[in-house]
């Protein structure tokens, strides 16, 4: 085994450790020391990226000095590789652009604890994306769960302080249903591992036996993760704790966690329960309802917002329904669109949130529309990203968001019968309504500000702008290299089976 | 439905498991009190983890703490042990936050049912 | 399936279903610390005395105190409050 | 009624702890003016009608807002309620209905040839001790065969003392001074708590010592009886609370403060991640470990499990006297 196959192993430990290393440390080496682990675990996907493209498949990297049935394993795969990479990155940009709003709105002493969440949160993240043990999977969901509501909840106003006892309900009612579903998994098959899990079930699929808690275990790891991501009918939650939550913790929260979740769904319809098995199933279905629902209904309470971080965020709300959505599509074309749409929102998403909250610096505090008319000229460089951000998510052509609303319309176009009217029609009204909401608000930010404002003085920061041009150079390169990222991503799901 | 009881009879263990989980599931969803919500988290909790240990139960076997020159097959399965072991960690330490939050949020509206709570956060929007 | 295992199951029903409509939030807790040494027990039953001893310690022991001290904090500032309301 | 109750809440609230955070009150001080308009310009008259226009739409939408507000703190927000209620309960039942169901198709209960008594528990017990050096299995598997998947879990207990602390941690000034909240959370915890109580303290006095040592004996033959660091530490932990609810927090002071748990923490956690990191890695790179495993049901045997099983125990002991302290008073 070469050196750089370790990877995956050494940035999960190094996230672990600094996150344990972090409340000993005064609070400015906590600073540093989380923006340095994370940029270290992004050199080294950078050097490993080269290794997997060159290598072609995955291998499975033992932890402990047992084999596969007995003892836990990671697995690093093209896929795996390319989200975790992407996903580390905007958790840099998030960690940077959010820094100098964060220090004005946490209390001093508490900001080393929100770095160690920080870290918790990449640990977690990339250890959902490589693990190939369900258990294991289970315990950093928890991971992620607490330290996500921690996050959120960093700001301590009344709003964050509901919504996360809101999130915590909802968020434990899902883990508990995804423990069942393991439980079930396990007296099943009596393995843990994804691989061992996916040969047993696939002798059952071969001769028809225990066809009714297969499907069951498919319908509670959808119902489980669904309201971890906070698709539809479970987003509550959502605008209050994206809407008035630090910038980085709403970005951090929209970008990295609910990609991190769906990212395992993913990975466990295909590695866990065997694809073909569950493209077959009934309860797919469930998947297309709650996808198609948020996407519709998610657009039109951002519609309804006075207050643009709120809009923000039931937006969020509507593109995990897509997501949500061209996986219950059934096919191969319909997962890789998802995947493609996965990386280009978690790095829009994110650059949303974290324009935003200087535009609002500049328009002196206030979220509403009204007072933020004219901020695109106080403040130039947030409002280029933010607009980019927002044309990005209507689909104008050449930025990532026009290339994944393609991807999305050749699959939906391949699907068959009422499930690609559904979706066709789905695609079209959402993206009018998408576009009708960013349009609006990118238009008001270059108009005159109304009569009777009085321009305050706010705090421009070097760093703020640095990391917005580099997110968005980022998102501007991910259009221009789509057709590549596509190519990867195609490769990686062939290998993720 | 005598077949189907005498099927449920045969599993007792899960049967009752989850009809705990049920009992935990609706009153975390459906109570208005903050620490009633938080019983019933670990009711289900607990009705999560009976489900795994039944698993790994065999009749007649003995606690898988081995002595020396027994039989291997004179055991019952550790996996599902080990993991609940876990579980109740998670579950403890899940609990802890959430009295922590409710505590800060009772300092903050004086009540313990989150419908109130929500409406008085409204309230402060206006 | 001994008869002890019957009985604990039932039992388990009865506490869990009286956990949830007691009225008092004192009561209940107390119920709860009961319906988790039945839980312990069956453990036992069900031949894992790992959990059984985890569960005694945390479930009955550590869970139960941090509820009795919550709903002591919680009594604490409200007497807090009604006195400031009085002055 | 609930809308009354709430105001007056609101306006006890306003006093010490004011719910209005930085933007709010930002957007109270701004109140929409009058408009202007300056006669010269065509242009600016059009723009200040549309302005006109937009702003009474905005209006429209406000009292919009207003009047759904007012319905949702009457009526609506009751028959939203009772339909939401209704729905979750009919979800509930038809979940547990449909588990029930699953459950009838299920392998028999405690039948040995389920699938889930496989070669991988076959195993575990089979070569269990001479792989792991344990002779209690539970602990073998989970300090050895899945020992990462136990770090994540202590990880989630150090998340979840990060989180309460997060919530409740009081924080003195930077030279040392006590801040009022702090006094007052002091004066508070002495006005609520047992004072010298005779009772508890002898108690106290006698149990203490045995609980903390019968944990403490439960950590360390983890690998050879049941128990090991959770139980052990969980134990060690109850023996700390009791000695605080007896003395006070004036006598814990004198060896257990916030440093003690940050200390203690960091170097549990940073040891089991150094000694697992270090079997991870040579067992992923085939390379030998060269830790000798001892004779099974030795105390001192077993490679790596005792000291995991000593940092887990201190970690959870730590761990749950903090949860109490940080709920009763807010500060160790």
């Amino acid at each position: 085994m070469q050196l750089v196959q370790n990877v995956p192993f050494f940035s999960i430990m190094l996230a672990m450790i600094s996150a344990v290393v972090t409340p000993v440390l005064p609070r400015r080496a906590a600073k540093w020391l989380s923006v340095g682990m994370v940029s270290a675990v992004v050199c080294l996907h950078i050097w490993f990226l080269p290794f997997m493209l060159s290598f072609g498949g995955s291998y499975n990297y033992m932890m402990g000095h047992f084999p596969a049935p007995w003892g836990n394993e990671l697995r690093a795969g093209l896929l795996e590789t390319v989200i975790a990479l992407a996903l580390s990155i905007v958790m840099l940009l998030s960690q940077l652009s959010g820094m100098n709003k964060l220090q004005r709105q946490i209390d001093t002493p508490k900001q080393g604890l929100f770095y160690v969440m920080c870290n918790l949160i990449m640990a977690g993240m990339l250890t959902l994306t490589y693990t190939n043990d369900l258990f294991t999977a289970y315990v950093f969901i928890e991971i992620m769960a607490l330290s996500s509501c921690a996050l959120m909840m960093a700001r301590q106003v009344g709003h964050t302080m509901v919504a996360s006892m809101r999130y915590m309900i909802l968020s434990l009612l899902g883990s508990g249903l995804i423990l069942i579903a393991i439980a079930l998994t396990y007296n099943l098959t009596g393995h843990l591992l994804m691989e061992n899990i996916h040969a047993v079930i696939a002798r059952y699929a071969a001769n028809g036996a225990y066809a009714l808690p297969i499907s069951v275990i498919i319908g509670l790891f959808i119902a489980g993760i669904a309201i971890k991501c906070g698709v539809f009918p479970f987003h509550m939650w959502l605008p209050d704790a994206y809407g008035y939550s630090t910038s980085a913790a709403s970005a951090v929260l929209s970008s990295v966690v609910s990609k991190a979740y769906f990212f395992l769904l993913v990975k466990i319809f295909y590695r866990v329960i065997g694809i073909d098995v569950v493209l077959s199933d009934m309860a797919l279905n469930l998947m297309l309802v709650l996808g198609v629902l948020s996407m519709i209904l998610g657009s039109i309470g951002a519609i309804r917002c006075l207050d643009i971080r709120r809009m923000v965020a039931y937006s969020s709300v509507s593109q995990m329904g897509y997501l949500f959505a061209w996986i219950g599509l059934g096919s191969d074309v319909g997962v890789a669109a998802a995947m493609f749409h996965l990386v280009v929102h978690a790095l829009c998403k994110s650059m949303l949130f974290l324009s935003v909250s200087p535009l609002c610096d500049a328009s002196g505090d206030s979220k509403r529309f009204v007072d933020l008319r004219g901020a695109g000229y106080r403040y130039v460089i947030p409002g280029i990203a933010f607009s980019l951000g927002a044309m990005s998510m209507v689909g104008i052509p050449v930025l990532g968001g026009f290339f994944s609303k393609i991807f999305f319309a050749e699959a939906a176009i391949s699907g068959a019968g009422w499930v690609r009217i559904t979706l066709l029609a789905a695609l079209a009204l959402s993206t009018l309504l998408n576009a009708f909401y960013f349009m609006h608000t990118v238009l008001g930010l270059y108009r005159k500000p109304r009569e009777g404002f009085v321009r305050q003085p706010f705090i421009k920061s070097r760093l703020t702008a640095v990391t917005l041009s580099v997110f968005g150079a980022v998102n501007l390169a991910i259009g221009f290299f789509a057709k590549d990222i596509i190519n990867l991503i195609t490769t990686g799901i062939q290998n993720l089976a | 439905m005598g077949d189907i009881l005498s099927l449920l009879w045969t599993h007792l263990d899960v049967t009752v498991a989850i009809l705990l989980f049920g009992i935990g599931f609706t009153t975390l969803l459906l109570h208005h009190n903050l620490i009633k919500k938080i019983i019933g988290l670990n009711i289900m909790e607990t009705a999560t983890f009976l489900f795994l240990t039944s698993q790994g139960f065999i009749a007649g076997r003995a606690a898988p703490v081995l002595a020396e020159g027994a039989a291997a097959a004179g055991y019952v399965n550790p996996i599902p042990s080990g993991l609940v072991l876990t579980g109740i960690v998670v579950s403890v330490s899940v609990t802890a936050v959430m009295l922590a939050l409710t505590i800060r949020l009772y300092r903050r509206y004086h009540t313990l049912d989150i419908d109130s709570m929500t409406l008085m956060m409204k309230g402060e929007d206006e | 399936m001994t008869l002890l295992t019957v009985i604990v199951l039932g039992a388990l029903l009865i506490c869990a279903v009286a956990t949830c409509i007691a009225k008092d939030l004192l009561v209940s807790v107390i119920i709860f610390l009961a319906y988790s040494l039945l839980m312990s027990i069956l453990w036992i039953l069900l031949q894992s005395p790992d959990l059984a001893i985890t569960e005694a310690a945390v479930g009955a022991g550590v869970t139960g105190i941090l509820f009795f001290i919550t709903l002591k904090k919680l009594h604490a500032i409200k007497v807090k409050n009604d006195e400031e309301k009085d002055r | 009624m609930k809308k009354k109750i709430a105001d007056i809440l609101r306006q006890r609230f306003y006093g010490d702890e004011s719910p209005l955070d930085e933007d709010m009150i930002a957007s109270l001080g701004e109140q929409p003016q009058g408009l202007t308009r300056s006669s010269n310009e065509a242009l600016e008259a059009l723009e200040g009608v549309r302005e006109l226009r937009v702003q009474r739409a905005q209006e429209q939408e406000h009292e919009m807002y207003r009047q759904i507000h007012a319905w949702s703190y009457s009526s609506g927000v009751k028959i939203i309620q009772r339909l939401y209620r209704i729905l979750s309960a009919v979800t509930c039942f038809g979940i547990v209905m449909f588990l029930l169901w699953t459950v009838n198709t299920l392998p028999p209960f405690g039948d040995p040839g389920n699938p889930d008594n496989n070669e991988v528990a076959a195993r575990y017990v089979e070569l269990g001790p001479g792989e792991t050096g344990a002779v209690n299995m539970v602990t073998g598997m989970i300090l050895d065969y899945r020992a990462f998947d136990t770090f994540g879990e202590a990880t989630v207990l150090f998340t979840a003392a990060c989180s309460a602390l997060f919530l409740l941690k009081l924080h003195d000034h930077k030279d040392g001074k006590p801040t009022k909240t702090w006094l007052e959370a002091e004066y508070d915890d002495r006005f609520h708590e047992p004072k010298n109580d005779q009772i508890l303290q002898f108690a106290a006095k006698l149990l203490t010592p045995v609980v903390l040592l019968f944990g403490f004996y439960v950590v360390l033959n983890g690998h050879i009886t049941p128990g090991g660091g959770f139980s052990g530490g969980a134990i060690m932990g109850a023996g700390l609370i009791l000695y605080l609810n007896a003395y006070g927090f004036k006598k814990t002071e004198r060896f257990f403060t916030y440093r003690t748990f940050q200390w203690v923490t960091f170097a549990a956690l940073l040891s089991y991640a150094g000694l697992k990191s270090y079997s991870f890695y040579t067992g992923a790179n085939h390379l030998e470990s060269g830790v000798s495993l001892g004779v099974p049901g030795n105390i001192l045997s077993a490679g790596f499990i005792l000291p995991l099983n000593i940092c887990v125990g201190l970690v959870v002991m730590c761990t749950m006297y903090v949860f109490y302290t940080l709920i009763r008073k807010g500060g160790v």
